[in-house]
């Protein structure tokens, strides 16, 4: 492998792990203050038909992501209202919403298969993109990249040293205390749905304006699932949703190259590589379990009421 | 009177803009041709399992005088179907087995891959060329040979590349399949598979990708080339005139660039005119029928002669072709 | 114990009154017009049963639950109290029953939760924890993380959450019923202080030597009503548990000590390395157990208890199957049912949650653990068997409940303890390990259960109790012993300890051991000469 | 919110019924309204949708055909969801339990002895079992998460069934298409009805129904799985042996979702074809909770299921409507019935309405 290769896998891995960490650390977000939201995909792909109608009628790709996040938001409320608001089971609830979306974005988007729009561009950073093999990767990207590193920073530095950090933690554990000492549980809830919608949308819109500008139905090919597995996997830690993302990137990009380079592999057995993978990781993280324990919301997915 | 009704049974969602999205284009045209006198009816993203069957079943019982099943696996379903509704006819795409009213359909696609090939072979500068594969079915290792054949003829120096992604439609792996070709040096895309995210990839990188199935053009200003479109009106439009007069016969249905069942609606201006010119040559002699991609001498991977010099693979054996011809680097998966 | 040092006034201004509280559960009116004053500087005792609205009222006052009807006066003002963050900024401040602390955080991080934006700056939080747990003596590391801590250490962090902010009215919810004696001592040292310096107290305790000690003036709830008033210093305890549960309960406080006969448990030089990183390792645990006596171990929680029952109770699988004797051999590699078969029975620490299950009717709890007696028949259930099975516990232990189809979560605490008691004790066990059988529970469950512990001894089985309630071990126990760190001080026979002495054990003074570190068999020794002692008698 | 929820003394048994009638209601409202803006005649088209598909024996029989791999999916998933552990695999069991039927059925295809077709069968509940089994394992012995390895898992035995069909059970005679022989006579399920394709799969379904319940119900180990879930250390304390149970219940619910991908190879498709599975293991996930994880509510909602995905296609045909409206159906549908399983729990509180009547505590007991 020579090196240009390696410079490009590793710009591919970034490009490939983004959406993925984008759902992830929202989801992350979610679950932390104890809301399971399993209706990633849907949240994604309304994220997506919305963003790409708003950039087709409007021409303009901020509006675009703008819409997306909007969606994803909306969508995000709709599930609140029933698994918050209403108590009902979060698993059931988010599955539903999966099942909702994916049919109400092939609906409203039915009529804008086929059209094409300019996607979004790199921006090179002068100088440091030039740097070997690291340059293309970190600086040759496009702003939702960036926008995801940037997101990675605020997210870690949002649990490790903010006080609203705390609060969503504290929610996340133990709703019934945070409530007694006065913690606004709902409120908390409600921002950190809203805010896992607002990703999960982005990184929709990520799909349709910017990694395969296009609209298709079910353009999310099951990224929404990977991304919710990758919470887990990371269990809760957000350096470890940047890694496993990557990672994740890394491994369905390998495969592919992999043939490119004629490995008599059998592809179907090589496009297993990621998943296998995945659980043998897991496997590995999983037996020294003390650790996880600390990061994992211990209230993950049980319904709260103030009873008052 | 009651119009004539027609029925189409899709596999994939209208919306891929690839295989079914061009199906669906040949159902309007149908629409557009017959106006009131025909009455269309589409059941898309009809999984190839169980429910096919239910699915072409329904349509036969509900007043439908002809069903075109357009993929593989409705296969048995079909036949199934047909065997119960005698009075109705059914058209079968891609498939092998034919019966009373049941007849078979399936485009030359190779014959726009042979002009690709040459194309490509002509064209690119790396001398290597990708090609996305979905699944190693007869129908796609036939167009990769078509194009293998090109470049053995114009270009033997170029490598092709194949990669196999698993899916007919998945943008993203397809988009990430093109871009790990074009990081290994590829600079000519063609694909199998159906969404326009491979053009799209090689747009971005300056590289240049073949369209399949449905005009990508509006995907790749610089990229596209030109594409592959299956024009499945004039087949439709004709076949539903058959049986509307009556004159329709169960048959196995080949068509071709002859037949404008294969089109390739324009060269774009950043190939040479000279290539142009010369593909366009191919182009009138492939439907003048004076040249055939398979026709012999041609060799498998293992370089026996399975075509003789002046012999031409016949249609029974393209439809269920299972090695790849000299040439090719990889090996079919197993 | 010391009397209180300000006598009741009546005449102090009044820092909250309460007027007409009613607060209604769905089926349960919990709080009906409450009336309540408590003075400036005063230290006042909410007394009830289980259940009697006590907690309810608390919430009320930090705001978590709303009064459906009736008024707040703070201070000369009517309010409404909003939510606990109004509540804090009135000088407020509620240490609760249940533990509202965050494990995966850290003691800082916990009490920064509570008090709201002014507690942005980590650092100087850190500090003032600091001090103020040295000032009022609860010693404190502010960066440990709570699930590391015990109960005594968490309770302190809930005092100490209060206490970092200028504290009017402290509320304490059931405080001492997780403190060694030594820790209660400070514990009112400490509110005697805060007292003194004009802050509030209210103060919810079963126990009544406590409120006597401690208090200016009590109040007792029955039924979510006030039921009485009274001056705890001139009522002795059992005239104030009379006004709590009423003349028809029977309350005993005293109940004849007697010798075991053949021994039923054995545990020798049991050493169990704990898998939980903030476990306690159990060093070289030596124990009899005679059928027909009640062995009390006491201790401060978290120095080995939940490690020595889970040995006991078969949830930890011992590597050397020795260390645990039955009469019918070692046990110690038996999972929890065989042991069960083999005479065993239970009460675990937490009723709810391992005692048993919320969600489950009583019925269902009922088969638990007592599936062993017959209810299952070719591996199906016998409902008729398991229904009558629930119903014989209820009406022999006098739960409370509508009937068996109750869910285990809506019983009080006193009754759901009763339930599992009498679960365990139906089937009849020739050993009997029960851990705080009576915590939290009211004077007349507490009593009850009791009874029925010193009935099972009297019919010959071997009980071991495992409490943290020193006056309930000195009253049903007849031997005694305590654990520290994981080791187990000598055993004596109840009349022959005192309460100083075993509060030294449970510091860890095992005073026999210290003058020249005996070896594991010397202490059996010392161990067999107690036991030999206790039959000379 | 202006709505206020008041928590119920007891779970009302009432509005337990209700609920799910209620949700009808509102989704047939909403889509007669959603019908209606398309321009379509709403009575019509829920006619269309809802009565059509099963309005002859023809589509009750296929009715049942598309029951069948829900209910065997759901099913299991009721008794590994009430111990609390989440199998999302199902969709990858019944995949690998088609797959090694279908690995058998291809190598006895001459055979015509009646063993056949249960040797079939229990390929498949074999495989299935298997499959989930190894997600038990990575369970108990290195705690991995089972979410997250059952959907790997299904990942897997996607790649696994395309990876066989493409390559050692593809037919030798079929030209090279991706899929097996067809399975001989004796492998193929019974037809129950002459003229239609409902197989014996849907009898192994209804007892899958009933020994389920059965086992939940009135079974010692059934009672353990419950408490397992419920509160596990009770469970742990009274010596139920969790780690056993876990393998129970995986064994059952990948057993039956081999079963069901047994079903479909050897029942309707009648051979190994790559896509034997359009969601069914995912959409059992929602079946489940649709039916409260009780083996009648299973039944019906998986019967709701089916109809609703036949219904779609209907709607396709007989109103040109797109596919997208069943999800938007299955969606709209879940959402409303989880919403009316509120009132279960709790009183609904307007804010006009005055307070309740304040019960005295004497009456309590
Ligand atoms: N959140 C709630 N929902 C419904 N009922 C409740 C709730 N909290 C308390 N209750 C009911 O209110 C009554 C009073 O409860 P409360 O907690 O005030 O009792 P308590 O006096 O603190 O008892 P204990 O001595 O056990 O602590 C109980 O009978 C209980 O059933
Ligand atoms: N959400 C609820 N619904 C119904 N009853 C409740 C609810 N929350 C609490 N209770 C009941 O209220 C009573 C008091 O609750 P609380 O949390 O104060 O515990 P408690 O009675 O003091 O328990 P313990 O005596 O075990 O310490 C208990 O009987 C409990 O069953
Ligand atoms: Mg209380
Ligand atoms: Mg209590």
């Amino acid at each position: 492998m020579d090196i240009d290769l390696i410079t490009n896998i590793l710009y591919a891995m970034i490009r490939t792990g983004t959406p993925l960490l984008i759902v992830a650390l929202g989801e992350m977000v979610c679950e932390k203050s104890g809301v399971l939201n399993l209706g990633q995909e849907g949240m994604m792909l309304m994220g997506a038909v919305a963003g790409f109608i708003a950039t087709w009628l409007t021409g303009n790709l901020f509006f675009g992501f703008l819409m997306a996040i909007v969606a994803g938001v909306l969508m995000s409320q709709l599930f609140a209202m029933i698994a918050l608001g209403l108590n009902a089971n979060q698993v059931a609830t988010g599955l539903a919403l999966t099942i909702f979306g994916t049919g109400l974005s092939a609906f409203i988007g039915s009529g804008f298969v086929g059209n094409p729009i300019e996607g979004l561009d790199v921006i090179a950073i002068p100088f440091l993109s030039e740097i070997p093999v690291i340059g293309k990767m970190l600086f040759a990207q496009d702003l939702i990249v960036y926008l995801s590193f940037v997101l990675f920073g605020v997210i870690f530095w949002f649990f490790r040293s903010s006080r609203t950090g705390l609060i969503v933690k504290a929610v996340g554990e133990n709703p019934h205390a945070a409530n007694a000492i006065g913690l606004p549980v709902m409120r908390t809830r409600y921002l950190a749905v809203a805010f896992g919608g607002a990703m999960a949308g982005l990184a929709g819109g990520y799909l349709s304006l910017a990694y395969t500008p296009l609209w298709a139905e079910n353009m999310t090919s099951g990224r929404g699932w990977i991304a919710l597995a990758l919470v887990v996997f990371a269990s809760w830690r957000t350096e470890r949703i940047l890694l496993g993302a990557y990672l994740f990137g890394l491994a369905s990009i390998l495969h592919l190259v992999a043939q490119g380079l004629g490995f008599a592999v059998s592809p179907n057995l090589l496009a297993m590589l990621p998943y296998i993978a995945t659980v043998l990781v897991l496997v590995m993280m999983s037996r020294n379990q003390g650790q996880s324990k600390m990061y994992a919301p211990i209230s993950l997915g049980k319904p709260f009421h103030a009873g008052t | 009177a009651e119009p004539f009704k027609v029925g189409f049974v899709y596999v994939g969602p209208i919306g891929d803009h690839g295989w079914s999205y061009q199906h669906d284009q040949g159902r309007l045209a149908l629409e557009k041709h017959f106006g009131d006198k025909v009455k269309t009816t589409y059941v898309e993203n009809v999984p190839e399992g169980a429910d096919a069957e239910r699915v072409i079943r329904n349509l036969a019982k509900t007043g439908h005088d002809l069903i075109f099943t357009t993929s593989f696996g409705f296969m048995n379903p079909t036949l199934k179907v047909a065997k119960r509704f005698p009075k109705v006819t059914f058209e079968h795409a891609t498939g092998y087995k034919l019966s009373k009213n049941v007849g078979t359909y399936i485009s030359n696609t190779y014959e726009g891959r042979y002009i690709a090939g040459f194309t490509a072979a002509k064209m690119t500068k790396s001398n290597k060329i990708g090609f996305i594969a979905s699944f190693p079915i007869p129908e796609v290792i036939r167009d990769i040979n078509a194009v293998q054949l090109a470049l053995n003829k114009y270009n033997p120096d170029a490598e092709l590349k194949i990669i196999w992604v698993n899916s007919w439609f998945d943008p993203g792996k397809e988009a990430d399949a093109a871009n790990a070709m074009m990081d290994q040096g590829v600079d000519i895309i063609l694909q199998h598979t159906d969404s326009p995210a491979a053009m799209q990839a090689a747009d971005r990188r300056g590289a240049f990708a073949v369209g399949q199935a449905s005009d990508m053009s509006k995907f790749g200003k610089k990229a596209h080339i030109f594409s592959v479109v299956d024009n499945w009106s004039p087949f439709y439009i004709k076949r539903v005139q058959q049986v509307m007069d009556g004159t329709w016969k169960s048959e196995d249905h080949w068509g071709g660039m002859a037949e404008e069942e294969i089109v390739i609606p324009e060269f774009s201006d950043s190939i040479p005119a000279d290539i142009v010119a010369e593909a366009q040559a191919l182009i009138a002699q492939i439907k003048a029928g004076t040249l055939h991609p398979f026709a012999g001498p041609i060799k498998n991977k293992a370089g026996e002669l399975i075509v003789a010099e002046g012999e031409i693979l016949p249609h029974a054996d393209l439809a269920g072709i299972n090695w790849f011809v000299e040439g090719v680097p990889s090996e079919i998966p197993k | 114990m010391n009397t209180p040092t300000v006598s009741s006034n009546p005449d102090r201004p009044k820092r909250l009154v309460m007027q007409g509280i009613t607060k209604q559960y769905p089926g349960c009116l919990a709080n009906d017009s409450v009336d309540l004053d408590i003075g400036v500087g005063e230290i006042h005792a909410l007394l009830g049963e289980n259940g009697a609205g006590k907690s309810t009222l608390m919430k009320i006052i930090y705001g978590v639950v709303k009064p459906d009807a009736g008024q707040l006066i703070w201070e000369g003002e009517t309010i409404r109290i909003k939510d606990p963050a109004h509540a804090r900024k009135l000088g407020i401040g509620m240490v609760f029953q249940h533990f509202s602390l965050f494990e995966t955080l850290t003691v800082t991080e916990n009490i920064a939760l509570a008090l709201g934006n002014e507690a942005d700056d980590m650092k100087a939080l850190a500090e003032k924890i600091r001090s103020v747990s040295a000032r009022y003596g609860m010693a404190l590391n502010p960066q440990r993380y709570v699930h590391s801590l015990s109960v005594g250490e968490r309770q302190r962090v809930e005092i100490v959450r209060c206490l970092v902010q200028d504290i009017r009215l402290l509320i304490l919810d059931e405080p001492t019923s997780v403190l060694t004696p030594q820790e209660v001592d400070t514990l009112f040292i400490t509110l005697r202080r805060l007292a003194e310096e004009g802050c509030s107290i209210l103060f919810i305790s079963h126990k009544l030597n406590e409120v006597k000690a401690l208090c200016h003036r009590a109040t007792v709830l029955r039924a979510g009503r006030v039921s009485g008033a009274c001056i705890p210093t001139e009522e002795d305890a059992s005239s104030m548990a009379r006004m709590m549960v009423g003349d028809e309960t029977p309350i005993s406080m005293d109940y004849d000590k007697v010798q075991g006969q053949a021994v039923f448990l054995q545990v020798r030089g049991l050493n169990q390395r704990s898998d939980d990183p903030f476990g306690v390792d159990l060093k070289n645990i030596n124990l009899d157990v005679h059928a027909g006596e009640i062995v009390g171990i006491a201790g401060v929680a978290g120095n080995g208890q939940e490690e020595l029952l889970a040995a006991l109770s078969g949830e930890d699988i011992i590597k050397n199957h020795d260390a645990i004797h039955f009469p019918c051999g070692p046990v110690g590699h038996l999972c929890p049912e065989k042991r069960r078969r083999k005479g065993l029975a239970f009460v675990p620490e937490e009723r709810l949650g391992r005692g048993a299950v919320p969600d489950m009717s009583l019925k269902d709890n009922a088969l638990l653990t007592g599936f062993l007696t017959g209810l299952i028949k070719n591996g199906m259930i016998d409902h008729e068997g398991t229904e009558s099975f629930a119903k014989k516990i209820i009406k022999q232990f006098k739960v409370k409940t509508p009937d068996s189809g109750t869910h285990a979560k809506s019983l009080s605490g006193g009754n759901l303890q009763k339930f599992i008691i009498g679960r365990e004790i139906m089937q009849n066990p020739q050993l009997l390990v029960a851990a705080h059988p009576t915590w939290g529970v009211d004077i007349g469950a507490a009593t009850a259960i009791h009874q029925a512990l010193i009935d099972l001894r009297d019919q010959g089985a071997a009980i071991l109790i495992v409490s943290e309630d020193i006056d309930e071990l000195f009253l049903i126990s007849d031997r005694l012993c305590a654990i520290c760190d994981g080791a187990l001080s000598p055993i004596k026979p109840t009349p022959q300890v005192t309460l100083e002495e075993v509060g030294r054990w449970m510091a860890g003074m095992f005073d026999e051991l210290l003058p020249d570190e005996k070896t594991p068999e010397a202490n059996i020794v010392s161990l067999q000469s107690t036991a030999a002692a206790v039959k000379t008698h | 919110m202006f709505l206020k929820l008041v928590p119920r003394a007891e779970h009302s048994r009432k509005m337990a019924y209700l609920s799910p009638l209620l949700a009808g209601v509102l989704t047939l409202i909403t889509g007669g309204v959603f019908f209606y803006l398309q321009g379509h005649d709403p009575f019509f088209a829920l006619k269309t949708m809802l009565y059509t598909p099963i309005s002859d024996t023809y589509g009750l029989a296929e009715l049942c055909v598309k029951t069948t791999p829900i209910l065997l999916c759901a099913i299991g998933l009721a008794i590994v969801f009430k111990a609390q552990v989440w199998n999302i695999g199902a969709e990858g069991q019944l995949l690998i339990g088609g797959l090694a039927a279908s690995a058998l059925a291809v190598n006895i295809i001459e055979v015509e002895a009646a063993w056949a077709m249960p040797a079939v069968m229990l390929a498949g509940i074999a495989g299935g079992a298997l499959w989930a089994l190894l997600a038990a394992w990575l369970k108990t012995h290195f705690n991995a998460n089972e979410i997250l390895t059952t959907i790997m898992f299904n990942y897997i035995a996607l790649n696994l069934l395309i990876f066989s069909v493409h390559g050692p059970l593809k037919d030798p005679d079929g030209y090279n298409f991706p899929e097996s022989a067809m399975f001989g006579d004796a492998s193929l399920l019974p037809i129950l009805v002459e003229d239609t394709r409902v197989h014996a799969g849907i009898l192994f379904a209804l007892l899958a129904v009933v020994i389920i319940w059965v086992l939940l119900a009135r079974s010692f180990i059934g009672f353990q799985i419950k408490v397992l879930g419920l509160d596990a250390s009770a469970a742990r304390l009274a010596g139920f042996k969790d780690k056993k149970l876990v393998w129970i219940t995986m064994l059952i619910s990948g057993g039956l979702a081999g079963l069901a991908g047994a079903g479909e190879v050897a029942g309707p498709i009648g051979q190994l074809v790559p896509q034997i599975s359009p969601g069914y293991g995912y959409a059992a996930i929602i079946v489940a909770f649709l039916g409260r994880l009780h083996p009648v509510g299973i039944l019906f909602a998986s019967l709701l299921m089916a109809l609703i995905y036949m219904g779609g296609e209907m709607a396709q045909i007989e109103l040109n409507m797109p596919l997208a409206i069943t999800g938007l159906f299955q969606g709209m549908l879940l959402f409303y019935l989880l919403a009316c399983d509120v009132l279960i729990g709790y009183k609904i509180k307007f804010p006009w309405s005055g307070m309740d009547t304040v019960t005295s505590r004497a009456e309590q007991h």
